[in-house]
């Protein structure tokens, strides 16, 4: 009988508590987001799945000696992150950024999300229940980065406590980007602007991508150090892509080295999911300026390329500034969507690509900012 | 923090600067005979290769996996 | 000349204990078994091959600062494990289960064997020369559960002195289960019985089997917190596999990350087989009951069936207990061949495959209940 | 210890009885189409398409690895 | 201002020190040979790029903290170049070397360029401002063993702190095996010995294959245990491949795993390229010695061979000695290239597969002697 | 330190010797109908056959990932 009474009080029922419980909800709204809606699914499954196992009573998976607590590690010391990004600069091809370098300059333009709402966040602590710190406002920011690693790796450094929830805001709003875009696109272009023909992108060599990525890190060593592991990943996983002699490390740095650590980082951050650090005031504030991020990051891409238009002897379609919130390759294809329901023969995928690309670099670059002038 | 979005911008735009640089170098010093050789088989080159191309991949890859 | 006698004392024939030797013999017959006998292969070899190198005198390779050292935290922690369960759960299809349930009550009747041993093995007791902790004794209860990784998990947790002992029992006893099984089954059964054919099987949605994870996991973070470590990641490997879209993830989960786990987890638990843990009496009992335990499990699955068939509506070929072993997919095979045999148009395979990972989850529960029981 | 095998038969039933019921309420609520149209295929169509599967996933691996 | 002021002091430019970009530029140089020249790309890429990021100023990437950092220890315990070993293993065919074993000869004499450099690093002590302990002069005389994971293993135990000059001497040199070696080749043989054809070589059977790789290990646990970490994981994955019936193990080995390795072990190696350790007189003696060690090992080589061949009863080129030292398969290439110069018939290729192997088992025994007689 | 060479000769000409024994035990108790019949088929066999292999292992990938 006392045996039964002590299995009653080992099952889950006996040890939930009310916060447990609504983060499992979240947990599964997270599953449900990403198979059923589509929504970032590599990430945000492995993050759901993350919540609700460490959510689970008794079980202590997120505790010290369970897997969960051994895999935070991997965050916890940026390597998931930098791996990733390695991953993905071996999966990005440069060729459309360099064959129309100004483009850079709306991959930058759209980054001004990322400080208006370090401001805002700032802003917020009028709010009775809110308290934002000059990190946590730095980043909660870089949501605007619509870079899920960078926004992870800034997270991990300035603030893991309210990692899990910039991680969700992060990957939710880029998968959002189909919906929240092109309302701001449409209110800040006319017909006539979205119409703009770009002219065809010249074909870009082998040795401008090899040395490329090395220009790159050069560029932020000398004035931005505190951002060179997050470019200097990315360049070595571009390099080892554009250089074509390591064919074998960057197939396996773009395919199973890249999925096993998104497994692992996927749940980690779902670890982070925990009630006591979520079911706080401070998230409402993260999600809203999370949006804001977004939508101020479109809107100044899009008129910077207005800017850019007027300025240019070459046309430059307004819509491609959007894609400067990176959201690689999705807010790129919501460009050329909405250019083709203005014209259909204006393809502008490629066009978009350029600042698309710049966007991370120009995140990266933000988050190096954050980085060494928040600490 | 406006200073942050100007380092932003001031980075990007210098980038913008030496990409002009290398490129216009490296077009100038090392030219190539460009890309479209790798790109244009895909369509170009009659069924043929591609069958051939095909069934080399294949038989090669169905070795390889049950020798 | 000192030179010399140093370099001889030095060598390995110098150093030599009767034990290291003896264990290298045993390696050596794990290397055969898995290369000329095809036994479980994938974790034998490994074992084997672990067993020889922690048993080198002189180079300590599984002491402090060597390979296999390292290599063990990953079953210390807890992880290696896991991770084979989550890939183990992506290679896995619940669809014969989803269309027949009630052949979970086989898999449950099968575990039988787990708790039979456990008591054998503090009955054991008595014997002199034998000491069972009753942790020890779950330990070894857990091989009759016939599933490698959480054989592995549970003996890691509750009795690690015995972890290579133990896995290379259960290892060993699935790779028999052709030997095992078959006259077990035949003296429990009618020729009649054998010649049972089943309905076919409904084709299961995807939705089902999407579904079915979650339920899963959701029944043990209820009844059963202590089971969710293993239940959680073979329903994150099942999830992801069944969702369709991260596929990329599934397929890394069931082939590279599951081969880089297994060579470790093989070697590591080698590591564990060193003539002080291994050369004991109890690693007689625990070979002993061990097959107890499968041929207990067998024969309670088969007379389950039985039972069962007494019950339902549609028939139920008793030989399909047998499978609820688990094993995968051994044991439905046995079912199969042993059905074709008094029955030449009698297909079981799927209809066995139900019981069988039906087996993988009532052994996950079992350890559950161990872990949750006994500490 | 018989305590033990009591739960893993009380999880077991409690599993086979929300399975039916899951399963009652996905076939009702969400129906499929089933996945008869992706397993029948392989015998059911005709060789061209086969053959033109076969080709088109050689060609496209031999070019994501040569490329 | 004070802002600026702040961030023109976080800049790589303010922090810059000579020594760093001294080192960035021998990164630069190790990229531009490894993409422009080819020399050895898969390990000289990433050693380059991880010798730019562990300079860069600030960043701290390889300091605690840093993503190389935690990299590292990875070869401080041993690890990567045992799992790089073992993927060799994997891919090493022993046919051509069990089909004519007596070229295991030629393998051993090959290593007398280590033993001659471990004693021209102690002769260079003369030399003021050169200190080599014995442990220093051993592990660069591994160098002369050609075999990348040998040194580093041998390095990582011996002299860590002249490990990055040791890795890059090694892989450099590896790569320059078609300029050093044919030199020294024309100048031990003559025309005539150039022309000899060797007999056909049988074919190995899988048997032979499978038992050699344990017989290996078997003769190193007995004569030399402090070589069987190196062996053992070498025969491992020698014996995965060979006995074909874990072929999904032996695949990742070679593969996916040994890849990922890679670039670990790469940028680790490449954040010993500090500064402090490189920019020493030390450097140029270990450069100057690893070539002395190649010539030495590849003309000890050619003139075993030539002492065989006049006692053999079979003909035996003299040109195959040279691929003793291993350096797989670049050495064997070269003999078989300069033997097609003077006889177009002289394929010698399969024939130089033999030395060439077991140079690399040749160099591990060596290691092995090293690590038990300096310590 | 030629002590350290000798031992790599003495522990190298010692494998010869093993290596020796070995092959010919094997050769005389576990003899082998030879790799030929693994190696050969590559050149010897008909085109249709390795069309078929091909198509097979092309088929079998493709649905392996678009199921
Ligand atoms: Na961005
Ligand atoms: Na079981
Ligand atoms: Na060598």
């Amino acid at each position: 009988m006392e045996n039964l009474i002590s299995l009653w009080q080992s099952t889950g029922i006996y040890n939930f508590t009310a916060g447990q419980a609504f983060m499992m909800l979240v947990g599964f709204l997270l599953l449900f987001l990403a198979i059923k809606k589509g929504f970032e699914p590599l990430l945000l499954l492995p993050i759901g799945f993350g919540a609700i196992l460490s959510n689970i009573p008794v079980a202590g998976i997120a505790e010290e000696g369970g897997l969960l607590y051994y895999l935070y590690f991997g965050i916890k010391a940026g390597i998931f992150p930098l791996l990733i990004f390695m991953g993905v600069g071996a999966m990005t091809d440069f060729g459309p950024m360099l064959a129309n370098p100004k483009t850079l300059l709306l991959g930058a333009a759209a980054q001004f999300g990322i400080f208006a709402s370090l401001i805002g966040a700032l802003a917020l602590n009028v709010v009775p229940g809110l308290e934002f710190t000059l990190k946590d406002a730095a980043a909660i920011g870089i949501i605007g980065g619509a870079d899920g690693p960078t926004a992870i790796y800034v997270a991990s450094k300035l603030s893991p406590d309210l990692l899990g929830a910039i991680a969700v805001a992060a990957y939710s709003y880029m998968a959002l980007v189909p919906l929240i875009q092109p309302p701001i696109m449409r209110a800040l272009t006319t017909e006539d602007e979205r119409k703009i023909e770009m002219q065809q992108l010249r074909v870009v060599g082998k040795t401008e991508k090899i040395v490329f990525p090395l220009m790159l890190l050069f560029l932020s060593i000398l004035l931005l150090p505190s951002a060179t592991p997050l470019i200097g990943m990315f360049a070595l996983g571009n390099l080892m892509n554009a250089c074509g002699v390591v064919e074998r490390l960057s197939q396996t740095a773009q395919n199973e080295l890249i999925n096993i650590v998104t497994i692992f980082l996927g749940l980690s951050v779902g670890s982070k999911l925990s009630a006591h650090a979520f079911l706080q005031m401070e998230t409402l504030g993260i999600l809203a300026l999370g949006a804001i991020a977004f939508a101020i990051g479109t809107a100044a891409g899009v008129i910077m390329a207005k800017i850019m238009n007027k300025f240019s002897d070459t046309p430059i379609n307004p819509l491609i500034g959007a894609a400067g919130v990176s959201a690689v390759p999705m807010a790129a294809r919501v460009a050329n969507k909405l250019g083709l329901e203005s014209n259909p023969h204006n393809f502008l995928l490629m066009h978009a690509m350029g600042p698309n690309v710049a966007g991370v670099i120009g995140s990266a670059v933000a988050a190096g900012v954050l980085l060494s002038l928040v600490k | 923090m406006f200073v942050g979005m100007g380092i932003v911008f001031l980075f990007l735009t210098m980038l913008v600067i030496v990409i002009n640089m290398m490129s216009s170098l490296v077009q100038r010093f090392f030219p190539e005979v460009q890309a479209n050789t790798v790109n244009v088989p895909a369509a170009a080159i009659g069924t043929d290769k591609q069958t051939i191309a095909a069934i080399t991949a294949a038989v090669h890859q169905y070795r390889s996996k049950h020798k």
